[in-house]
């Protein structure tokens, strides 16, 4: 019994074969990567799908469900406190599925303390997260361990672009299969409009804690991962603001109505910056412009100006069938 | 004196320039509903203005920059709530999206004026030396320029509720933060009173930056810091309360001097965060909060 | 709604697919194209192709066997903080050396390689890693893998030397460190030399294994018998600290009281009344500038003159009683103590040095203080002198020049050797401006290659204050009080 | 009379916001493949009770039950579930999805262990019964009032509820919407779900109804067949004397 009722809650229609093709396809030409290209680039790419994965994370549960949340940085920051903690005695699968655990344990915690706080309190209270992390661990580092960072023990650029693969690939098809899941409709549901789906039957604070702790482990998996390409983390790089921030913007600029919307906006965002960094003093700039306009000009990102002429010429032409699968 | 008294005046020393940093924000959350996180940048280009009007060898008092870096904030944010923000509040569907769409576009602007400020006055720290002596209160010294500071602070705290509530402007800015729909009924001309609350916001940041100038040394980057400790007090004394966002200032700054006096100030930093997330959960509206 | 599933899909895949192509063959290096697809984990034995050169050794050099090689520019690349939090330390630190080096080197033709047996002009670029640790390490590894420059420079300060030293040593490049060194960056060469045998990072400037005795020596022949420290909170204040602590214990002078501060939040006030409130006799101020300068105000405004106060890092830089108190000439500061040190009197090669320093940036007008000697502001661009690391930072490049000049060799490639240098760096004694005769010692300088430890303010200069024979004027203990 | 089966009861049901007190020890009862309509000048406190049975609002006192068993210490999912949908007065569709999309969540939450195709299947049903599958092809957000309303009504039906409460679906209609409107609540009515009716529209209750109940000052005044609240005189009185 109890399987079916994970089946049928996590379970919705399985994906059109055309897109788990391509996926799959995609995986596999990615895998051999390695093997092909220099050393660097495996790392340019981990760091990709890092901001892939943080940006997809967050655009399951916030873009879904509409609550901001500015706690990515604190789920990452954990993520690479337990590798730095960890890493010499155990191998990177095992710290990082304890880091996923562990990331999955207290976004529960806090789903459960403040998900019943509307917009923007939440919002703070996330945002208030990721900078008391930072500072609690400054004074703990500080008067326990006597030291402000740590060394992480370091591993190749081969072992780490394959475990950012699996946890990438891990996320995107898990994401796929929530996305048509009851579990993952009931999301889009509070997003669109929470009393109606309370009244429908949706339970939705369980929802939401869930969604918003299932979206925390992969963030806290890749944190532990990335801890042992930064070599030294420090309270400051473990829970910074830019990855807070970043994957919000990548979200929204590739459009969070869709799943691969925060895949673009990823590795749009991310070149770009790698780019401005090289070129000019004046890249914050650049980057806080783009921002701007992305947030001012695509609310719901590129996918979201695709989707709308859509929606607008099929409302307007009349008649065409619209079996509209999510 | 005794320790009491001491870590009270300190204490309200800080606290004085808390408050003023966490008024703008309210002003600005109250009616605009905008979290500014580019705040603590307007502050520090009023610090600059000081800075520079010092260096220009002019022999003015301090507070003469309020003369001029008031405006130029004001007008900054008044021609950034009319393009960015008026814009953004048509786009947004509802209240809820233009909030968190907000704070984005002010995490752009932070970007983006952290950038210039860097560019303009390089990475090293600025300050001018003002009143640098010591006042002898009952035994312990405290210092002339926190006191000065402090004085100054209470008198804008206190010209600014009484605008708020003599003035007919400030009560339809109050009527604005009470209910922006209700007030649009009575004929309050909704879009310029938002303009207008975030660009005085944009006053009482600069009145922060010229006190704080005279009192502590200042660099390009020390922007955020200053945000995180406005949100806080925001939060502390009830979003969009002015009068909350005063005493939340008071407080922390009496709570943190306290902390950091008796434990250390490392410690201290981490608490004011406690608070924050102990606060939100337990009484989201804060102090005086609606 | 088909179309906008599978355009949505091959959409994103051409994205990461056109991107995965342009990182894989980035143009690396200028001259010579990526041939090198030996997996990436290659150990460091960096197995030359077959050529049929002879392997290359002393005498071959002497008879310029490479003289005919083709090589225009010497590519000098780093990756540091040039915007963001810590974005001074190439305002004020390393950035005025290299800077001044790579000019001067230009103007007298380049720098001679030894196998070249010519001069070849120089080119440094620094890329901004925006003072973000994450930026730091990857561009550092994009530059050492595939970019592959002549020469690298050290990154700044000490969290990301221990971030780059790794894969400096992975990538098989010679590090030469400028800021930073710390008790931790031992232990980390250790381990690196477990790893791979050798060490390829070099640490120049001192830290607390040199500096704390000899402020301990100093405290016990002046007979200061107590003390309060206030710490910055991260790896430099913890680490002096606690040595410090260790020390005064083992010559039991009192430690009144200590506590950390924040880097950010800094609550000065609270600070210098706990400080006045224990009676200490030295108050210790282990903090960078930013802590600093707050605190030192307010031990102004509170009048808290203790008989010795000594403040961390950049208490002995020019800038220090501009920023504290906006008085250029330094007389403010009097008696106040700082780690170092150096100043003209120190030896005949550092006066030689410090005129040239002065003279050249005074040219270039960006210089704090005019030819006349009065204060000059050019914003972020103002050159201020050091009274500790500049001496440091300028012999780290002349070491680096001094090991191509008589090292210095292309491999297959066309790029200098690393390895050659990093040897023949180990072995070899250099004439810098900080020692005529400095040598290294697994990797990092003992206290006798250093002009001196501790310096103190007196009438407007540094004057060294260690106790022995670098000492260069008798130090004022009680410190006058602030402003005389 | 003993064949009257009463599916849902409230005994004593009060709610009080701050000082007022909007409903005020309200006794009521919905029968089986009952309409009954629930009446009152503007601020009688109508919705309030309306929501304290759905537990959008908690009751301060006072007991409802659904087929026996009580239902105003529930979260609004579980009573949902249980068999009691609801719309409300100003609709809320789901705008970003279409509008089977719209009517599928509904079949797809409102029973438990329900299948993805019998979903479907009885969306498919629902849209058929609705009369809205010829506009299936409409932005949500854009459809004319009488069809966001519709849709919200045929959503509930979606959950399979044993009792639809509906809050003013016919408020802003034209005449020949209002009769489309009656005609669907009939229709739902025959289907065997009972109906707890919001209505200004006077016409429509007096037509449709089986009961009435009227709310005056959060109290109930009246109740019983539609003449006869139509002609008590204290029901008259209130609300000539609303209007006059």
């Amino acid at each position: 019994m109890g399987l079916r009722l994970l089946k049928d809650a996590f379970w919705g229609a399985a994906p059109s074969r055309i897109q788990s093709a391509i996926i799959a396809a995609a995986i596999v030409v990615m895998a051999f990567i390695p093997g092909v290209a220099d050393t660097y680039t495996p790392l340019f790419l981990s760091w990709i799908m890092t901001y892939c994965v943080l940006s997809i994370s967050w655009s399951f549960f916030s873009g879904k469900a509409g609550y901001i949340s500015l706690a990515t940085a604190s789920f990452y920051g954990i993520g690479m406190y337990l590798q730095a903690i960890l890493g010499r005695q155990l191998p990177l699968w095992t710290t990082m599925i304890l880091a996923a655990v562990m990331a999955f344990a207290v976004g529960l915690i806090i789903g459960v303390v403040t998900l019943r706080l509307r917009g923007i309190y939440f919002t703070i209270f996330t945002f208030g997260l990721s900078l008391f992390l930072n500072r609690f661990m400054n004074w703990y580092e500080g008067a326990f361990t006597r030291t402000k960072g740590r060394m992480v023990k370091p591993y190749d650029n081969d072992t780490v672009f394959y475990a950012l693969l699996v946890v990438f690939a891990i996320t995107l098809i898990a994401v796929i299969i929530l996305n048509r899941s009851r579990f993952g409709l009931s999301l889009k549901c509070i997003g669109q409009n929470e009393d109606s789906a309370q009244h429908l039957g949706v339970r939705t604070t369980m929802t939401k804690v869930l969604a918003f702790a299932i979206t925390a482990a992969p963030v806290g998996a890749v944190g532990a991962v990335m801890s042992t390409k930064i070599g030294y983390i420090d309270p400051n790089t473990a829970f910074g603001l830019n990855t807070s921030f970043f994957p919000v913007l990548m979200a929204i600029f590739g459009g969070m109505s869709s799943t691969y919307g925060p895949i673009i906006g990823a590795v749009v965002f991310y070149a770009l910056q790698d780019y401005l960094l090289r070129v000019t003093n004046w890249h914050m700039i650049i980057f806080g412009a783009v921002m701007v306009v992305v947030i001012m000009l695509l609310p719901n990102g590129v996918f979201g100006v695709v989707d709308t002429i859509l929606r607008k010429r099929r409302s307007a032409g009349g008649g065409a069938e619209a079996s509209h699968q999510p | 004196m005794t320790v009491f008294l001491l870590v009270l005046i300190n204490g309200c020393i800080v606290g004085s320039t808390y408050a003023l940093m966490a008024m703008g924000m309210s002003t600005q959350y109250g009616v605009a509903r905008i979290l500014n996180i580019a705040h603590g940048e307007f502050i520090v280009l009023a610090a600059v203005v000081t800075y520079a009007l010092q260096q220009s060898g002019l022999g003015l008092h301090p507070l003469f920059a309020l003369v001029l870096a008031c405006p130029i904030v004001f007008a900054i944010s008044y021609i950034l709530h009319i393009t960015l923000y008026r814009r953004l509040r048509r786009l947004s569907p509802n209240l809820g999206v233009f909030e968190g769409n907000a704070i984005l576009v002010s995490f752009g602007i932070y970007y983006i004026a952290q950038n210039l400020l860097q560019t303009y006055m390089g990475a090293a720290p600025k300050r001018y030396p003002f009143m640098m002596t010591s006042v002898n209160i009952g035994g312990a010294g405290i210092s002339a320029a926190g006191l000065f500071v402090m004085l100054i602070a209470i008198v804008i705290c206190v010209l600014y509720t009484i605008f708020l509530s003599r003035t007919r402007l400030g009560k339809s800015i109050r009527a604005a933060s009470q209910d922006s729909q209700a007030a649009a009924h009575l004929g309050v001309k909704i879009n310029s009173i938002m303009a207008l609350c975030f660009a005085i916001g944009g006053i009482l940041a600069a009145c922060a930056g010229v006190l704080m100038s005279m009192r502590e040394q200042f660099q390009s980057t020390s922007g955020l810091g200053y945000t995180t400790i406005a949100i806080i007090i925001v939060v502390l004394g009830g979003l969009g309360s002015v009068k909350g966002a005063i005493l939340g200032g008071f407080i922390l700054g009496i709570v943190g001097y306290t902390v950091s006096h008796f434990i250390d100030s490392v410690f201290m930093i981490s608490v004011f965060y406690m608070i924050i997330l102990v606060l939100l959960i337990v009484r989201p509206k804060g102090l005086l909060g609606r | 709604m088909k179309f906008r599933k599978i355009g949505m899909i091959v959409l994103a895949l051409l994205l990461v697919s056109s991107l995965m192509l342009s990182a894989c063959n980035k143009d690396s290096g200028d001259k010579s194209t990526n041939n090198d697809t030996t997996s990436s984990n290659q150990q460091t034995e960096n197995t030359p192709a077959t050529d049929n050169q002879p392997a290359p050794s002393g005498d071959l050099v002497e008879r310029g066997y490479q003289k005919d090689m083709k090589k225009d520019v010497i590519t000098i690349r780093a990756v540091r903080p040039l915007t963001g939090d810590e974005a001074i330390f190439d305002q004020t630190a390393f950035g005025p050396q290299y800077r001044m080096w790579e000019d001067e080197i230009n103007k007298s033709g380049g720098l001679y390689v030894k196998s070249l047996d010519r001069k070849v002009p120089v080119e440094i670029k620094v890329y901004d890693d925006a003072s973000v640790m994450e930026n730091t390490t990857r561009m550092f590894e994009q530059m050492v893998s595939q970019e592959k420059p002549d020469l690298i420079l050290g990154p700044e300060g000490t969290a990301r030397l221990f971030a780059c030293a790794p894969i400096a040593q992975k990538y098989d490049y010679l590090l030469l460190a400028a800021e930073g060194g710390a008790l931790m960056l031992a232990e980390a060469f250790e381990d690196i030399r477990a790893d791979y045998g050798k060490v390829n990072t070099f640490s120049i400037l001192s830290y607390s294994e040199t500096q704390v005795p000899a402020l301990v020596k100093f405290l016990a022949d002046e007979k200061i018998t107590s003390v309060y420290c206030a710490y910055i909170n991260d790896l430099h204040g913890l680490e002096y600290w606690d040595a410090t602590e260790r020390a005064l214990k083992a010559v039991g002078v009192e430690i009144k009281g200590s506590e950390p501060v924040d880097p950010n939040d800094v609550l000065a006030d609270s600070i210098i009344n706990n400080a006045k409130a224990s009676g200490a006799q030295a108050f210790l101020s282990y903090t960078y500038p930013q802590q600093s300068i707050p605190i030192a105000a307010a031990a102004v405004q509170l009048d808290y003159n203790p008989d010795v106060y000594l403040v961390g890092p950049g208490g002995t830089y020019d800038f220090f009683g501009l920023f504290a108190f906006g008085d250029p000439s330094n007389l403010y500061l009097e008696g106040l103590i700082g780690w170092g040190a150096w100043n003209e009197d120190s030896s005949p090669a550092a006066k030689a040095y410090s005129e040239h320093f002065r003279e050249y940036w005074i040219n270039d007008g960006t210089f704090w203080k005019d030819a006349d000697g009065n204060f000059k502001d050019s914003g972020d661009k103002t050159v201020y002198q050091d009274w500790w690391g500049h001496i440091c930072y300028y012999s780290v490049m002349q070491i680096l020049q001094q090991a191509v000049e008589n090292a210095g060799e292309l491999d297959e490639n066309g790029m200098i050797k690393q390895d050659t240098l990093v040897t023949y760096i180990e072995g070899a004694t250099f004439d810098t401006v900080m020692n005529p005769k400095l040598h290294f010692t697994n990797n990092i300088l003992l206290d006798d290659m250093y002009l001196g430890n501790i310096g103190q303010w007196q009438n407007g200069r540094v004057e060294v204050i260690d106790v022995d024979d670098r000492r260069t004027a008798d130090p004022i203990v009680p410190k006058p009080a602030w402003g005389k | 009379m003993s064949d009257i089966v009463k599916i849902i009861t409230g005994v004593g049901v009060t709610k009080r916001f701050g000082g007022m007190t909007a409903v005020n020890n309200v006794d009521f009862e919905l029968r089986r493949g009952e309409i009954l309509g629930l009446i009152g000048p503007n601020g009688a406190g109508k919705t309030t009770l309306f929501n304290c049975i759905s537990a959008f609002y908690r009751a301060d006192e006072g007991i409802i039950t659904y087929n026996g068993n009580q239902i105003n210490r529930m979260s609004p999912d579980k009573i949902c579930r249980l068999g009691i949908a609801r719309t409300f007065q100003a609709a809320k569709n789901f705008p970003d999805m279409s509008v089977r999309e719209n009517v599928r969540m509904g079949a797809l939450f409102g029973q438990v262990g329900i299948t993805y195709d019998e979903a479907d299947r009885l969306t498919d049903e629902i849209m058929e019964f609705a009369g809205l599958d010829k506009y299936a092809h409409l932005n949500v957000p854009d459809m004319p009032l009488a069809l966001q309303k519709r849709l919200e009504v045929a959503r509930a039906l979606a959950t399979k509820p044993g009792v639809l409460m509906i809050d003013e679906v016919m408020a802003g209609l034209n005449p020949t919407e209002v009769g489309e409107a009656m005609e669907l609540v009939g229709k739902i009515r025959a289907s065997g779900v009972a109906i707890l009716m919001i209505e200004h529209v006077m016409k429509a209750i007096m037509a449709i109804c089986d009961r009435i109940i009227v709310l005056h000052h959060g109290e109930l005044i009246a109740e019983g067949a539609p003449d006869h609240v139509a002609n008590d005189p204290q029901v008259i009185e209130v609300y000539l004397g609303e209007e006059a």
